[in-house]
């Protein structure tokens, strides 16, 4: 590890805001607060933070329905988010989104997406753009390993490699699409063997490792930066959470459950980070408070936070044209 | 008779057919152990295994195309799609092929699949897991539209589909999955293109879609108070259509008003306001009303989605503007 | 002004906008040095390079997705399908993607592309390369709808398009391509929402999609010669629609008869008629007519074809069913 | 080749029925005789007689808008198949399908296809079904280079291949999709490479040797019988016409298409017949004219036949319902 103590130690709040924010979703879901489908992200939180680490704000992500790590990440506002999470006004979508759409198109987020496989073929178009603007930025697209069995998986990965364009796909490999094992719905181990498909390069990671996840990402950005085109990056990971919340997962085993969540990525961080004295334990529970505190405030302000107004509704569709009312 | 949901009807209706005729088979998302997404296929994977509950990868492309080829050479599949939203991504196959392939070959295929399909909001999953599709199918020759609102149509409407020798759509509402009702013990086929009177009335014919079925009543149980007669009719096949019940009931009530839970615009309520614009003109009384969603995405927060569908008071609104 | 084809009259279009704003570009298979399947992009490959007239591998979910994305960072993609028919593989984009993003986005996001598509019948090209499919467009909120007949309509129409915030759905009528009409040099752009009567009369009014204008032409041409005065009007945008002049004109004639060459049931005259069922029923004198495709797929056999899909004796045979 | 004499005869006349009728088809379509489009067959014939001499009568087959001599091969009849063509009540389809619809389920040819990649999960459907009714059918999918970009491809060959179907994914790689040559339109120089994105066997032949082909394709068939699973394999072929009939082809290089039409399949193999003394020339002879003979009868049959009542358009879109006609 020859990162900076400041670039460590933000890695390590981004994956605590991930984590103390989801856990609060669960609690709050649970409690009827939150309306609609929930995806937790809880165990996932190096790929998030490994990746977009590697990321400055004009550079874009596409996201997926399991998508509060990856906004977080790429430096969203936990007020905003969690706002929407309730569907108030001041969410990021206005309430119109909720967490399956979450969006913030400043931030380079284009999107939470509902459809599994949405964002291939958008973050194929970002990239297209950045190279017909001749700007270096690059796009990171988010998918599971489920989703690399959809149509936009070989169509978007298959046109970014044919036009070498800024694109980084990061496969988040939790072994699942739902109920479904990965051995259940695609014959090969490695998701990153079909980078074959593409003439580009494919590699497989710890994704509980968030400094592996940084490592491979960094250079399939400096390939994308460069011109040279996309990568393919899978990182092994696993949800602690069944698919959505209230998922009862009778599909799998307890014990893999009970591995996996002893390999979780932010303990194991911390061990690192204090292992190699890269900081003192209080710095690590300054951290910890400083976030948990932030999180209740995301909360408060959500509960605060007034509902839109139902003319709202009509609003947005277009940008300059009001969809008829109730008559 | 027993009771039970819709969702519980729709299970019923599988196992008999499944237990019935062994070229009748499951695919789709989740549809073996986990039970599919909102549990309808629930147990026939224990009971039927997994040639014949097959849990898919996500993809809908191959669900549907998988489904056309095997029903061109002798199968009976039933595919399920998670939500009705997602037959985006599988449009070619129905349109294209299934709807297609026995016009093509010129008669020499027959491709006798069923596709189900969960279908409107009212449980806040936003825009791409909320929307009611089925006008874009009734716009494919070639294909049988059907969406039932009570567990007994659920049930005798989808053994019908599954002996059917076309392809087809299914569509079942997720709000009427827990909705209960009697339904025989052995579930006989219903025929298509029969429309069902839910309520006689004089002065006003609503003809109500799928879900809004029970908002329709609701609405005339409502205006009954204020003697106002409402007639409540449910098409249950959007194709093949029964004209000639819709006519017989304009023709008594010299009224109209289409609900359903699509966006009002190029909504199947156009084509029912259009076939009664012209062929009944004569019978009418007064405008024809549609009462469908407001022409927007479905919203996220609950207040938004409620303000976006319709219900009963606009259906009753929609009628008063009428009587 | 100068003379040109339909296909000449969006080239130059294209080529216009492409001057004007270098976020503007093609994406499309064989829209290069091939100039388009149909000839529409001709030379602009010679003269933009390929960086912006993109030659595509046949991929049209990547095609429409890569438009949505470019167009939500800042570009101005304007992509090609070679068929309307093939927008079956990007449903998805178009209805879930680009459709919905600026609302889900709770208005955060614009999604400024151009979709074009080559619709309808006429050359042969049998079930899966001869339908007109406008109608489902119309059935997505989000996206803009815009169906020209004209040369001088596609071009402006295409300006606008190219030039609105929004998405936009650009039907193009294969047989109209070589139709020949003036164009302005320097074009500009013609507003969304505004119809064009393509003729005035006062005893029926006809409202022609497309490819239909001609056709309706012909049929007033030739009803003129009986004493029946025949207004044809052309909404050119389906997505805004201009209601307005619709119902001005029914109020004029009293009696409507709506035409298109998609499929009869559920096509967008389903949603026209419906309309004017509602809002003008005291204007009516007639039952409202219909002309559409017969409901089948489009058949090879050019005799058979003619067979299906609407012309001037159909158009001409429904109105003299109501005047 | 250990080939018997016989196979090796059949094969040949295979795809002289396929040159001739194909041949012939250019002409009568350049005289206004075939309505819509064509594409033709000629130079690629070894690939569909090399593939389906290896199934039964009761195998299936997929094909593309490029047809013709996939149903030849598959054993159609050319009287039904010109007849179609010209639209004739008397064709395969009645009249109603035409070039890109052709198809004989009897014979198991579920169509060709005017979508491109059509195919993939239809055949992916067939092999279920036979899978599941215990029968030891083969599907074949037939397909282009440029299709193998398509959505379907993805989604059917995993499918197939997660499922273990008895599936052969047959690429006919004549190195172009339209006007954009494969390098433009993926990075990979062998489709066969894609085997690996799905775990299966992947091979790349010389697609204008009939008996490579055959060989090829006769393990990947072992393989489906047996239950092991689909392939990938690719054929290297070339068309000698534009995509079309009527395609001004001036996206390819003159000399390309010279030394391609050098490597043609027929003469080579009339060649290697001779030289391996399977036969005498006057029995390829004798072949040629009876298949000549046998195409200028088809095309008097499609001449000869009536075209389809126009009541006819109304039937056939359900099995049950007949839709209304003209009120
Ligand atoms: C096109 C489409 N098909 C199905 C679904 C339903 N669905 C939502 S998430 C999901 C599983 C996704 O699995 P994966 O890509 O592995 O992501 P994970 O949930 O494991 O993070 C499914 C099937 C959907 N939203 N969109
Ligand atoms: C989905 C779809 N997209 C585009 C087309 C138009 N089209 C017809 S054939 C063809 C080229 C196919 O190339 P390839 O798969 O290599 O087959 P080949 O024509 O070379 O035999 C295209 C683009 C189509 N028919 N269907
Ligand atoms: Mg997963
Ligand atoms: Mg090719």
């Amino acid at each position: 590890m020859e990162m900076e103590k400041d670039m460590l130690l933000n890695m390590y709040r981004k994956m605590q805001e991930i984590r103390i924010f989801e856990t609060r979703v669960t609690e709050l879901f649970a409690e009827g607060k939150i309306p609609g489908f929930v995806h937790s992200y809880l165990g996932e939180e190096a790929v998030a933070v490994g990746t977009c680490s590697n990321l400055k704000n004009t550079d874009y992500i596409t996201s997926t329905h399991r998508g509060h790590g990856h906004l977080i990440a790429k430096g969203g506002q936990l007020n905003e988010m969690m706002a929407e999470l309730y569907g108030k006004a001041t969410g990021y979508c206005k309430g119109k989104g909720g967490s399956m759409h979450i969006a913030d198109v400043d931030l380079g987020i284009l999107g939470a997406n509902g459809i599994v496989g949405g964002g291939f073929t958008i973050a194929a178009g970002a990239g297209l753009a950045s190279k017909i603007q001749k700007k270096d930025d690059v796009t990171v697209c988010f998918f599971g390993d489920g989703a690399s069995n959809q149509t936009t998986f070989h169509e978007g990965i298959n046109l970014a490699s044919v036009w070498d364009l800024p694109v980084v796909f990061v496969c988040e490999n939790n072994m699942y699409g739902i109920s479904l094992s990965q051995e259940k719905h695609q014959k090969i181990k490695d998701v990153s063997d079909r980078a074959v498909a593409y003439g580009i390069p494919g590699v497989t990671v710890d994704g509980n490792d968030v400094v592996a996840v940084y490592e491979a990402i960094k250079e399939a950005v400096k390939r994308a930066r460069n011109g040279e085109g996309p990568s393919l990056i899978e990182c092994k990971t696993y949800r602690h959470r069944g698919h959505f919340e209230g998922d009862p997962t009778n599909y799998r085993p307890d014990e893999e459950v009970q591995q996996w969540k002893a390999k979780e990525p932010i303990g194991r961080f911390r061990k690192k980070l204090l292992e190699m004295e890269v900081c003192e334990e209080n710095e690590l529970k300054a951290i910890d408070e400083e976030v948990a505190d932030q999180v209740e405030k995301a909360v408060k302000f959500a509960e605060e936070s007034p509902d839109p107004a139902v003319e709202e509704a009509v609003q947005d569709v277009y940008t300059d044209m009001i969809e008829e009312v109730w008559s | 008779m027993a009771k039970m949901t819709c969702a519980e009807a729709i299970r019923e209706a599988l196992r008999q057919e499944m237990e019935r005729d062994d070229r009748v088979f499951i695919l789709g998302e989740d549809v073996g152990q986990f039970g599919g997404c909102f549990g309808v296929t629930g147990d026939l994977f224990s009971q039927y295994g997994e040639e014949r509950v097959r849990d898919t990868p996500i993809s809908e492309t191959a669900i549907v195309g998988a489904a056309v080829g095997a029903a061109a050479v002798g199968m009976r599949p039933v595919a399920e799609l998670m939500f009705n939203d997602f037959v985006t991504v599988s449009m070619d196959q129905v349109v294209n092929q299934a709807a297609k392939m026995r016009y093509m070959f010129g008669g020499k295929a027959t491709v006798p699949m069923t596709l189900r399909m969960p279908y409107g909001g009212g449980i806040s999953a936003a825009a791409q897991h909320s929307q009611s599709l089925e006008a874009w199918m009734t716009h494919v020759p070639g294909v049988k539209v059907v969406m039932p609102s009570t567990p007994e149509d659920y049930a005798g409407l989808l053994i019908t589909s599954i002996r059917d020798e076309n392809p087809v759509m299914f569509f079942e509402n997720k709000v009427l999955y827990g909705m209960e009702g009697e339904v025989p013990e052995t579930i006989e086929p219903l025929p298509f293109g029969k429309a069902r009177i839910h309520r006689e009335g004089d002065d006003v014919t609503v003809v109500a879609l799928g879900g809004m079925v029970p908002q329709a009543m609701a609405a005339a149980e409502a205006l009954a108070g204020d003697g106002i007669s409402v007639e409540v009719l449910d098409p249950r096949t959007l194709v093949p259509l029964d004209v000639e019940a819709i006519k017989a009931s304009v023709a008594k009530t010299n009224r109209l008003v289409v609900v359903h839970e699509a966006v009002k615009r190029s909504g199947f309520g156009a084509e029912i306001a259009a076939i009664v614009a012209d062929e009944c003109f004569d019978d009418l009384d007064a405008p024809i009303k549609r009462v469908g969603a407001l022409n927007v995405p479905i919203p996220f927060n609950p207040i938004l989605e409620q303000y976006v569908v319709p219900n009963a008071d606009r259906i009753a609104k929609a009628i008063r503007e009428i009587v």
